[in-house]
């Protein structure tokens, strides 16, 4: 028997555009929404959005959102029944998930044994094979130093994919393609791996070259119910790491679609999984598919799988830590329409894409008809550089992909954010290449595009150019409107520094 | 009234002339003249009507005579100054391609040269990581290592000196 | 046969949210968009938003966005081959449609000849009587004067309805339900038709008590085909103005839906009419429906019906003009979930409901899943006093009505305006009615609860009242964090004024 | 240090008492104190944490001891002041109830009085448009027309005096 048990309120062990993600899922439902904060977070979006917060410590991770003991302090303090960890931090850590149950809460996730089984890729890679799903050559263990690194890729043969046990969102993840990188890049993974998951277990595989990075959604609940929510296609990325994602994938056939669905259904019943959960996997060109690896929590792109679905994952994720039954069936569940999702980093495209934390000086939201915008970040806030670069996530819907791609293309053109550099402009150039716009990509895609991607029309800088001359020569003979009170400029005082033309009918 | 502008853009320099016609500007780049009506819609943000009609925003931020400029999300690092006032760009004065500054706000994690030490160009000199990424910063000349002031373990802000190279004689 | 002509360019000649919304739809098919804008919108929203802008004149609307020659100019100047009328203003001008044809130019709406006989409520009223659907009781043409209102108020018997003809948004309305207040409810009437539609004409008919106002969205082509995109249910009004919409009616039965849909089609198809348009209808308590009136024109709470319907209005509207088939068919369309939408204006409900123009001090913009803006301000801008008190449109959809509802609740409750008074707590107080939230609610729901409505709870005006004193006190003892370059005032110095709670684990 | 606000709204005066607690604030109003933590998130914004960790938003504008302020997209207009630097409240000092002002921007386009007139509780004294919408300004007390500052089709600004009722004696 499944116990049953409303959650009255949640904390949220995360920060940033996830944590105000789940905190309108829990006011959709009426729940009571507990932030945390690190120091530089006091005034972050997640803890304006909550109805309580609590201070945790210093910026570090360590201090902070991964700080299990100071997580738990807060959630007693405040009452909260249920823990609700996000993607990243502590959501696929099992030691967590086990310390939160045995203080008598709720953890909105898998249960902590399938967290040890699925959450490490090793693990998930044995049960797959176990299971006869088809995955990546590769060792199934944690390579216990550089050296047996070499070793072992010498054997596979290069290239060869180091990636953290831990993984997710292309951290601790490093290809390589000759035996003199691989000492250096062992080094990195390994940093990464300890830094973003506490964890420096890594392991290699087979680099296979050019797939498709599909991915199936999943929603198990406690009394035994497994559906799928169909794929996400996932193959833009950069430094393996998701950049733009879409569903339906414009790539798979039908039957490729009902064969990774089926897996996915196939395996998360073999565990006896429960929670929102994705299963990756690697498509080639020939439509073959290997299993890669399980992500026992919510999803980052979850959002576009919302759209063309209607369901929300984050309420449906917290009806079944109460132990609901999921309350629908595989043939309720139909994809309509389109949804593609760009992630908004704080990064500067111009050069290598290095992380821009900053204060945020001005925004403009892109809104209006199939937009939507989870996002994390306001005008004055203050980015802090030690977290994840994401800002934002922006999804567009649409009756059709082309309409879906036309959409996003009008939200790029309308969203702006100063301050930070952003990967706003690369986005909207992605989106115009013709491989895009047609739907025939891999993974290759960006590495392949990066320099028509980066270019920028002679046009525009000769425009840019003339008008910071100008606006120099307006500053400089105080034709610059005053600040008023608050801060706010006058836009009404335009009569200053423009002309009218009028036009005589 | 007219008046020409130095812009110093990816270590080339333009001559921009702006001039006042009747509460327009016509503002010469290259021999293309356009009009501009601006208006300061809010903050830094600058909306212009190009040649009497075209919509066109930017985010025009001052530092002195340094510029951040952002059109449709392509960032513009710009100096801007009246050459008549100044013969050489801050970048130059302050040590040419052989510096290296913090490109962010972040962490020094490495360093991997000392002083004295020859380099070439492309050669990684320092780690910094910001948002839980690394990045190698790399010397854009030949030279030798003349400073080091990035200390590993370090919070260092944007644009902080952290390394200087000076080419050899 | 219908002459297609692909349009490149359409001139948009209205302002705010209406004229930000076509701009979109104009992006989204890759045409380019001409905005129009008196004096005091040069730094308006669509101005900004769009690819080219003309000034028309001073803000008097009969000067600007009412003046035929000085769009037409502008249209020619800008080498637009279309005109995209929005609603109000000219929208329902016959005349103004029949010179954009004659100057060459594409108008997207109906034939001129159809505004004629189908924008006129009078008119309108006659073809529906003639086609035998039934209409509210009253009379069939203009009022001379205020002395024949009374005479036929007399006739018709107190309630009654005084109406402009060319009437929408509650414009140049107004009930009677004494004799005494006749006239100068006419004059006033009489007045506010003059100002919103250069038309003079009021007619009055029987006020139908406690009806629910239903109205049906039709799409026809030139080719013929018309189909209608089911109801939307309008009933929550506050002098005669529409405040809250959804789709779809929790109110009218399926047979009802059948009947007035099969209705809006009949008529529309009766008339030839092509462009999107609404057939506005009373029902009563006992599902009994009349025709009230047509509109020849995009409506308000045409999102509602796209977000339900998943397609794009004002895109079709743009496709029809051009002389293509609608390219679906009546069993093509279905309604899919549910869609609330609250109209956001500059107005004070504590003060009688107040007009309140002024500058936008700061704004949070509701974001996130289920969630639609349709937004015509900005932080920054100065909202005029010369227009329509619309500054945007709310849209929430969800799977059901309860989570659309929720939805809106949380997009509410992110939603804020400083500077212009507006009714969001209004909204978010409303949609808390059990009347509301039960769906049973006709268009006396605001007077019967507008006491409830605009009550504030003890604990809030006593938080208010404390934190005014201390923001007093802050300020007085300058622990206020100085603004920084830019007017942005930086939220990392919150250690001045915050204390910490460390928890210790 | 601690100090008492006077705070009036609608109508009423209200005391408030503002008690620095080690970087809190502890604040009293009728016998319930509140413990706050102030931050300006941005612009006029306030951020609070109250009692520790109730979050409450609300955005706080003054001119002078006018303030206007926004809980909840719910608009209080009050005064705030010390006590011990002024005993009458600005409106009262303004003409009491008697006064109309303009609510909002916008224009005259009636008025239905004239200076010496008798008007009752209620009755509509001026018409102003704006939005399209005409609004009529009635008056709060009994009295007599003392002043008419309004003039039909003019512009007036939000808070411009626009007529003045006296009680009779």
């Amino acid at each position: 028997m499944v116990t049953k048990r409303k959650i009255k309120k949640i904390l949220i062990a995360n920060r940033g555009e996830i944590a105000v993600r789940v905190i309108r899922a829990c006011r959709d439902l009426g729940i009571k929404a507990v932030a945390v904060f690190s120091d530089p977070d006091r005034a972050a979006l997640h803890v304006r959005r909550a109805d309580e917060a609590y201070h945790l410590g210093p910026a570090s991770p360590k201090e902070s959102y991964l700080n299990v003991e100071k997580l738990l302090a807060a959630a007693k303090a405040s009452g909260a029944d249920a823990i609700h960890p996000g993607y990243g931090f502590l959501s696929e850590n099992a030691d967590f998930a086990r310390r939160v149950t045995e203080a008598g809460l709720i953890f909105i996730g898998p249960d902590p044994e399938i967290i040890v089984k699925m959450g490490s890729k090793i693990g998930a890679r044995q049960i797959a094979e176990a299971a006869g799903v088809p995955v990546v050559p590769g060792i199934k263990h944690a390579l216990k130093d550089a050296d047996e690194a070499l070793e072992v890729a010498k054997k596979i043969g290069f290239p060869v994919l180091l990636k953290a046990a831990a993984g997710g969102g292309g951290k601790g993840m490093r290809s390589v393609r000759e035996e003199k990188d691989l000492k250096s890049a062992f080094q990195m993974a390994q940093n990464e791996a300890i830094s973003s998951f506490k964890d420096d277990a890594v392991y290699v595989e087979k680099l296979v070259e050019g797939p498709h990075h599909i991915e199936v959604q999943i929603l198990g609940d406690k009394h035994g119910n497994v559906v799928h929510l169909f794929e996400r296609e996932c193959s833009v990325q950069r430094r393996h790491q998701k950049v733009i994602e879409e569903s339906p994938s414009p790539f798979i056939t039908p039957e490729t679609r009902k064969g990774v669905c089926d897996m996915a259904v196939k395996l998360a019943k073999a565990v006896g999984y429960y929670n929102a959960g994705t299963i990756e996997c690697l498509v080639d060109h020939q439509q073959n598919y290997y299993f890669l690896e399980m992500n026992t929590r919510l999803q980052v792109e979850h959002p576009i799988t919302e759209m063309v679905t209607g369901i929300d994952l984050v309420k449906a994720q917290i009806r079944i830590a109460e132990g609901e039954p999921l309350g629908f069936k595989q043939e309720d569940i139909q994809q309509r329409g389109h949804a593609v999702e760009c992630r908004v980093y704080a990064e500067d495209p111009f050069h290598n894409f290095m992380p821009a934390p900053g204060m945020v000086i001005d925004m403009q939201y892109p809104l209006g008809p199939g937009i939507r915008l989870d996002n994390g970040i306001y005008q004055g806030f203050q980015v802090p550089m030690d977290y994840d670069p994401i800002l934002a996530k922006l999804v567009a819907y649409g009756e059709n992909r082309e309409e879906a791609i036309q959409r996003m293309q009008r939200a790029l053109s309308e969203y702006r954010v100063s301050g930070p550099k952003t990967n706003l402009y690369f986005h909207r150039r992605a989106l115009e290449i013709p491989d895009f716009v047609q739907g025939r990509y891999d993974t290759h895609f960006i590495d392949k595009h990066m320099k028509t991607i980066l270019q920028v029309s002679h046009e525009d800088t000769q425009k840019a150019l003339m008008a910071a001359a100008l606006a120099k020569h307006l500053e400089e003979n105080k034709t610059r409107p005053p600040a008023t009170a608050g801060g706010v400029q006058d836009a009404s005082q335009w009569r200053l520094t423009g002309r009218k033309t009028s036009l005589r009918g | 009234m007219s008046r020409v502008y130095t812009v110093l853009f990816e270590e080339k320099e333009h001559q921009v002339e702006v001039k006042s016609v009747g509460g327009l500007y016509e503002v010469t780049l290259d021999g293309v003249t356009r009009s501009f009506s601006p208006l300061l819609a809010k903050g830094s943000l600058y909306s212009f009507l190009i040649d009497g009609s075209e919509v066109m925003e930017a985010d025009v931020i001052f530092r002195q005579d340094n510029c951040e400029l952002n059109l449709r999300n392509v960032p513009y690092r710009l100096e801007v100054f009246d050459p008549r006032r100044r013969a050489v760009s801050q970048s130059e004065a302050a040590g040419g391609h052989g510096l290296i500054t913090a490109p962010m706000p972040g962490k020094i994690v490495d360093v991997r040269v000392a002083v004295g030490e020859k380099v070439e160009k492309g050669q990684a000199l320092v780690v910094i990581e910001a948002m839980k990424m690394q990045n190698e910063l790399a010397a854009a000349i030949d030279g030798v290592v003349k400073e080091i002031s990035a200390k590993v373990g370090e919070a260092v802000e944007s644009g902080q000196k952290l390394l200087l190279v000076e080419k050899e004689d």
